[in-house]
């Protein structure tokens, strides 16, 4: 067995603290190590050159490369070795910047133990085998979960792409946060006017099927191969029948149901629809409020609809669907006010969050556009924002920034300004964040031609004195208290996960970080995929986002999903389980383990039963391996004898 | 009636300032049979300046007083006063989630603490452990134009991890107790603002400026009396109001009285029982308006007589208000 | 090596990769700087450690064993860390029994964002492995 | 007494023969003191049958290598919990079982009657109904109560009637001993230091010539031939005769065994260097009814904690360092 180790300076990241040439010396003395050298920037273009030339030159059949995390260039290697002739997983590497140089001090002891790092690398890569990967095909439908602007863009390009698309949103209208926003920053544009045609767009393209007011129930398979439950709610009217026209919403006696695409900023009927815009545009009873439901008798929409669509008996519907890839645009959710206390929101009702004021402003909103107090609806003259409503705020558990609460205040100051002429707007802020494009000019307009009065601290208290609301805060620039008197006070609410982010992950086997926000890959160098083949990001899901960062992640996932499906058949990775039927004694313990149902029984000629795993099921994690006693079962690559030559190259008193 | 047995601090200011605190509670606890002990031989809860300076022997005192009643076998421990209830919470919060913390303060006891006892705000345990229905059920008299600001102070329900108990800035435990009592609550904005009594000494001018918000906002709430639950307060809310008046031309004259004096004068006792007269601002002029719950009843029923006489009987006009609030959309 | 005379121990680490294994990757571009005793070994996921592997090493030489998986919940393979906090459970309860103390090893859940956390771990831990000395057990049989 | 039952055992046996391919019981062995498996596949076998103390053999051992046959099979009460093990893993199918339990008021340690007797050749022996055991050599006669001789597994025994079975030959016996008793030889070596503990398994186990007895004695080692103790791939081990290596057997041996191990004690009994490798088996049990309220072999329907989890588990907590 011929090891050729090539041993990295990565300039002076690794260089700086390690001896590298003493690692070099003393790795020659490694038995099998037939060449070992070291080099600049192996993960440089002639670095490769450099290991392909000694691979041909010195006949090396296994090659070490000792340099960065393998996490980052492990798949580089692998590749250089391959196009030298050598089965890709002949290679080890030994991570020696993020383990060693970065983190220890002492050169000679990082020398010392980067020569062991390598000796274990050795001492894998000679238990290696080669590892052959199969082929499958691939479904080439993608499904989208999320009908918001950032999963109607991923589905649009995937659709005009060519692919199939599934669209599920949970919510009876595709359209999501976007399509309940009055204007957009900073070009003061109508939200719904540049998404309403998108919407339509959706509806109407014969590449996507969607599934409105639905959610995903299950979800099985692997990339390419994906088996998923849709549930499909019950609405109570047959949207087959239903022609939108709205007779059952303007007669329905149950005037006070709670309307979520308001934010409950007014009351909406048991049976509606969401918004003249919505798509698509079908009625929906809300059984908490309907009185056929409450009360078990009324049927005034059933009366009243031309086309008989409406049918109290209807049931949620399970559908199951195969598709091969999935891009998640679950978006997000806005902090509930009860979590402010100090600030009374939901117990005063002048004071509302951001969104709420957003539908205010809405030309179709409740109050077709005229901004009123919830309590007494009169026209305010004075409006407080507070940004950072939540945000940046360790006490509640939420250190981040919401990302675009700065801009759609200064946004709704603007507009103020616009609606009420002799008003005066007061913001409270902590930093004005506006770093895109033709951001600050906006922030900058908000005070210097709206006048809004930007205050810089924060707000301690919110109380009610007569028919006005004190805001009381700090001015950190005069270092004085302020009291600002104002006739509604709107929160910048922070922006959260969504209540079911966690479980959705859990679904897909993605991760999440503490906050529910699904985790990239590579937090810049991959930053729409995930660590689950398949699954891809789009989306405030991943964090909170602009419109414009949300339309771009779609389209990236798209993009991803276009390259993924660009082959017919996809390469399984090797490195899964696999059993040597000789020496299994068919206790099926692995089959009992298996977090995928990967493994099932074999019943071999001689009537012995003994584990068989399938392939492509198979995602890796090698529990079976350390559950069976016999080592019948090995994830390749990871197998018992190289983890043991590992622990050996180390372990030697 | 609760099964349990309590053990009852009274701390230093039940035992002086706030005797009227202590004589209303013990009074009303009575009529609600919770039944308690007061543990003997306790000593400071540790409030003192030495939790300013040394947190251990802080913990340490506090400690003493719940090891007493952890060996008398109680749980429950009623601390009337806020600044011992924190001082208590404090010190069993950091001696039951850390060991080496526990050890430490232990070294300084005799009789080591095994954080076996629970200290409750008086509120906590009517409202938690009596129940509101108890509280309303024991009323036998009222005061037809009371109308008190309940007024909790800043340390009651702070921190909230220590604290343990309603909300850290909008409690509601006291308002539910009054209004069960049969008295009429304002919505009192002011519920938790500093009145700064704390700085009463250094910073004298501050605290006219706070005690005067927190007066005008109880005027300005509809109130004539304020509720308190802690000495400190009482104390500051009652005894600068002429200081407060002087100094900025207010007239300032409403009584500030234990929320346990006013719940003990719906349960009928005398002003003496309750000890009236230990407050500055009387108010006997509430006590002296003070009826039966039944005298209240009939002379309702009267002047609803007297409406439904001249034709529009409140109820009507409450149901007029229903279909009202059905038109608007 | 032997010209460099060092005070080290032997401490070895199985971290799975998505999460540990990450996590020590994060520490070390932030620079978080860390003790050099531990050898680290890669895994896919800590359901892949059998508890054999951390008595090999121990009777091996190693001086003490560090296992670190992804946060419950939170495992790549959804519920690999579940099966491996109940075997490494049974094994840290079984090592006094043999007379090892059991704080010679230690598991637990590290994801791959939380590289201070890292640090923290591998610091502690290698502190406590010096405090504890070298591991003793007979290589070979008494005469 | 015994007499009585073997008899009945022999009527039992006849019956369930002709249903059976096989039926496993004892017969007389080589010795006075030894008795032996009997395979029993025809009628005139039935009267080899024997049952006395000296039936001290697991006969379950067999069973999951004979698991598409239908089997019959005598068992004691410890020997049923494997039964009901391997039902509980899957190793064998209950309809395929004939399951002839016996109640046992205990049997006897071969090792212990040969030390009294000072290891002369034993002529006869005899166990009277009154729990005496009678050993005769060419030297004498010694009789000692039964409870002497007998392993420690019946000292502490909580299941003498077997936990499951067809046919039940006498009534059930309920165990005299304290439940408490079962882990006593445990705690009291936890009295001991760290270091008392390493040097006491240094001495056990150096004195273990690695021939596998244990382990092939064991029912629980369904491995058998391909024990990775044995082999290359995995190569877990050399064949060195290092205490390293042998301690790393008997560490495979236990945690293989780890909410598995019935505490048949069939590995200590054919250790031939008497070695105590029941003990850390003992030792995990302990660990699993404390963390999962689990006990290998005594219910059906429980599953072995070591092939399941929670997700919150009640009684693991997270570690400090």
């Amino acid at each position: 067995m011929r090891v050729g180790v090539f041993i990295c300076h990565c300039g002076n990241n690794i260089a700086g603290t390690i001896d590298v040439a003493r690692v070099a010396e003393e790795t020659r003395k490694i038995p099998g190590v037939a060449y070992a050298t070291t080099y600049m920037y192996t993960c440089s273009e002639p670095g490769q050159n450099e290991i392909k030339e000694a691979i041909t030159r010195e006949g090396l059949d296994r090659v070490v490369v000792a340099a960065c995390s393998p996490r980052m260039h492990e798949l580089t290697f692998r590749r250089t070795v391959e196009k030298a002739g050598l089965n890709r997983y002949f290679f080890e590497m030994a991570n020696i910047r993020e383990h060693i140089s970065w983190i220890g001090e002492n050169k000679d002891l990082n020398t010392l133990k980067a020569t062991e790092a390598v000796r274990m690398a050795v001492a894998k890569v000679m238990q290696d085998k080669p590892l052959y990967s199969t082929s499958f095909k691939v479904n080439k439908r993608v499904l989208v979960i999320g009908g918001g602007v950032a999963g109607m863009q991923a589905a649009l390009d995937c659709a005009d792409g060519g692919l199939e698309v599934l669209l599920v949103e949970k919510s009876p209208s595709v359209g999501g946060m976007m399509a309940r926003l009055d204007k957009t920053f900073p070009t003061i544009d109508c939200s719904i006017c540049i998404l309403g045609p998108k919407m339509v767009d959706v509806a109407q393209h014969d590449k996507i099927t969607l599934h409105a007011y639905s959610e995903i129930e299950e979800i099985k398979g692997y990339v390419g191969n994906y088996q998923i439950k849709i549930r499909k709610k019950a609405t109570y009217v047959d949207w087959s029948k239903c022609t939108g026209c709205g007779a059952c919403m303007e007669k329905c006696p149950s005037k006070n149901s709670y309307d979520a695409f308001n934010f409950g900023v007014a009351p909406t009927r048991a049976i509606n629809i969401p918004f003249p815009q919505a798509i698509p545009k079908k009625a929906k009873i809300d059984p908490n409020y309907c009185r056929q439901f409450v009360k078990g008798k009324c049927g005034v929409c059933a009366k009243i609809c031309p086309t008989n669509a409406i049918d109290y008996e209807m049931k949620d519907e399970i559908i199951t669907e195969d598709i091969g890839a999935i891009i998640v645009a679950t978006g997000y959710s806005l902090i509930d006010m009860d979590k402010l206390p100090e600030y009374g929101g939901g117990r005063y009702p002048d004071v509302i969050s951001g969104a709420q004021y957003e539908r205010l402003l809405n030309a179709s909103g409740p109050t077709s556009g005229h901004i009123v107090r919830p309590s007494d609806h009169m026209e305010p003259k004075t409006i407080a924002f507070i940004s950072c409503a939540g945000s940046r705020d360790k006490s509640i558990g939420i250190p981040y920034c919401s990302n675009f609460c700065c801009m759609y205040i200064a946004k709704q100051a603007i507009l103020t300004k616009d609606h009420i002429p002799d008003s005066q707007s007061y913001v409270f802020y902590m930093d004005i964040r506006s770093p895109g494009k033709g951001y600050d000019e906006f922030t900058r307009r908000a005070q210097e031609e709206y006048g809004a009065k930007y205050i810089r601290g924060r707000v301690s208290r919110i109380y009610p004195k007569g028919n006005k609301m004190v805001v009381r805060g700090s001015d950190t620039l005069l270092g004085a208290q302020v009291e600002v008197e104002a006739d509604l006070v709107v929160l910048g609410t922070a922006v959260v996960s969504t209540p079911d982010a966690a479980h959705m992950a859990e679904k897909l086997h993605i991760s999440y970080d503490t906050f529910g926000f699904y985790v990239e890959s590579h937090p810049k160098l991959r930053p729409v995929e995930t660590n689950t083949s398949g699954v891809f990001l789009a989306g405030a899901c991943q964090g909170p986002k602009d419109i414009p960062a949300s339309v771009g992640q779609g389209s990236a996932a798209a993009s991803k999903v276009q390259a993924l499906f660009s082959k017919d058949m996809l390469e399984s990775d090797p490195a899964v389980a696999r059993v040597n039927m000789n020496t299994c004694v068919g206790c099926l313990k692995c089959l009992k383990t298996c977090p995928f149902g990967a493994i099932k029984e074999k019943e071999l000629r001689d009537g012995r039963v003994v584990a068989d795993v399938i392939e492509t099921v198979c995602a890796g994690c090698g529990v079976c391996t350390s559950t069976c006693p016999c080592g019948a079962i090995q994830l390749q690559h990871f197998t018992d004898n190289q983890l043991l030559a590992e622990v050996n190259a180390i372990c030697r008193k | 009636m609760v099964e349990t047995t309590y053990g009852y601090y009274a701390g230093c200011s039940l035992e002086g300032t706030a005797r009227e605190y202590d004589q209303s509670l013990k009074a009303v606890l009575k009529t609600l049979e919770v039944d308690f002990r007061e543990p003997d031989d306790w000593s400071c809860c540790g409030s003192t300046p030495a939790h300013t300076v040394d947190h251990v022997f802080a913990a340490a005192l506090a400690a003493r007083n719940l090891a007493i009643v952890e060996k008398t076998g109680l749980k429950t421990l009623i601390t009337p006063c806020p600044s011992c209830m924190t001082a208590f919470k404090k010190a069993q919060h950091g001696m039951a989630k850390s060991d080496s913390f526990r050890q430490e303060v232990n070294e300084l006891l005799d009789e080591p603490y095994e954080c076996g006892v629970t200290a409750k705000s008086a509120l906590q345990v009517i409202y938690e452990d009596v129940g509101i229905d108890a509280v309303a059920a024991k009323v036998t008299h009222t005061i037809p134009d009371l109308k008190v600001a309940p007024y909790y102070g800043c340390i009651l329900n702070r921190p909230p991890e220590i604290a343990q108990f309603d909300d850290p800035e909008n409690p509601v435990s006291m308002d539910k107790i009054l209004a069960a009592a049969g008295v009429e609550v304002c919505d009192f904005a002011f519920k938790v603002e500093c009145c700064g009594a704390a700085f009463g000494v250094p910073k004298r001018d501050m605290v006219n400026r706070l005690t005067y918000k927190v007066l005008t906002m109880a005027i300005d709430a509809g109130a004539n009396c304020i509720a308190v639950a802690c000495p400190l307060c009482q104390q500051n809310l009652d005894l600068r109001q002429e200081q407060v008046n002087s100094l900025t031309g207010s007239s300032f004259n409403i009584p500030v009285l234990y929320f346990s004096q006013i719940m003990g004068l719906a349960y009928g006792y005398s002003p003496e029982a309750l000890a009236m007269d230990k407050v500055i601002v009387s108010a006997d002029r509430f006590v002296r308006t003070r009826i039966t719950v039944q005298q209240a009843r009939e002379a309702k029923e009267l002047q609803e007589q007297q409406a439904k006489a001249k034709g529009k009987s409140p109820k009507a006009a409450e149901n007029k208000e229903e279909t009202k609030s059905e038109e608007i959309e | 090596m032997p010209e460099i005379a060092t005070q080290e121990l032997r401490v070895v680490g199985f971290l799975c990769n998505w999460c540990s294994y990450g996590g020590a990757d994060t520490a070390g571009v932030s620079r978080f700087k860390q003790p050099t005793d531990l050898r680290i070994i890669r895994v896919p996921c800590s359901g892949r450690v059998d508890p054999l592997f951390v008595v090999k090493a121990l009777l091996n030489g190693a001086d003490g064993v560090l296992v670190s998986g992804c946060h419950p919940r939170d495992c790549h393979y959804s519920d690999g860390n579940f099966y491996a906090r109940r075997r490494l459970e049974m094994l840290k309860r079984l090592l006094p029994f043999l007379g090892i103390d059991e704080r010679r090893f230690y598991y637990t859940w590290v994801s791959a964002s939380e590289g201070a956390r890292w640090q923290q771990t591998v610091t502690e831990f290698t502190n406590r492995i010096h405090e504890l000395g070298p591991l003793h057990i007979k290589k070979e049989a008494t005469p | 007494m015994y007499k009585v039952k073997a008899d009945k055992l022999k009527e039992v046996v006849t019956n369930v023969l002709n249903d059976v391919d096989l039926v496993i019981g004892y017969k007389q062995g080589f010795d006075a003191v030894h008795a032996t498996p009997h395979f029993i596949t025809s009628a005139d076998q039935i009267d080899g049958l024997v049952w006395n103390p000296l039936c001290v053999h697991n006969l379950t051992t067999y069973l999951p290598a004979l698991k598409m046959k239908k089997i019959g099979v005598i068992v004691k009460g410890c020997d049923s919990r494997t039964i009901v093990q391997f039902i509980q893993e899957g190793l064998v199918t209950r309809e395929n079982l004939v399951i002839i339990g016996i109640p046992c008021t205990g049997v006897i340690s071969v090792n212990k009657v040969l030390k009294e007797t000072s290891r002369e050749l034993l002529e006869e022996i005899v166990f009277d109904d009154s729990g005496n055991v009678t050993a005769v050599t060419g030297k004498g006669r010694k009789t000692l109560p039964l409870a002497e001789l007998s392993p420690d597994k019946c000292r502490t025994c909580q299941y003498p009637t077997p936990l499951v079975y067809d046919h039940l030959v006498g009534d059930p016996v309920k165990s005299d001993k304290v439940p408490e008793g079962v882990y006593a030889d445990i705690k009291e070596f936890e009295g001991k230091t760290l270091e008392e503990r390493m040097k006491y398994w240094e001495q056990e186990f150096d004195r273990c010539i690695r021939c596998y007895a244990c382990r092939n004695a064991c029912p629980m080692c369904i491995c058998q031939d391909n024990c990775i103790a044995e082999s290359r791939d995995p190569h877990w081990m050399t064949q060195k005769m290092t205490l390293t290596e042998k301690f790393m057997f008997h560490m495979i041996h236990a945690l293989h065994l780890a909410g598995r191990c019935v505490e048949c004690g069939e590995c200590e009994r054919v250790c031939p260097m008497g070695i105590p490798v029941n003990k850390l088996k003992k030792k995990i049990n302990q660990e699993m009814k404390e963390l999962f309220d689990y006990e290998p072999g005594v219910s059906l329907d429980d599953k072995p904690p070591m092939f399941m989890f929670n997700v919150d588990e009640l009684k693991i907590k997270e570690h400090k360092i």
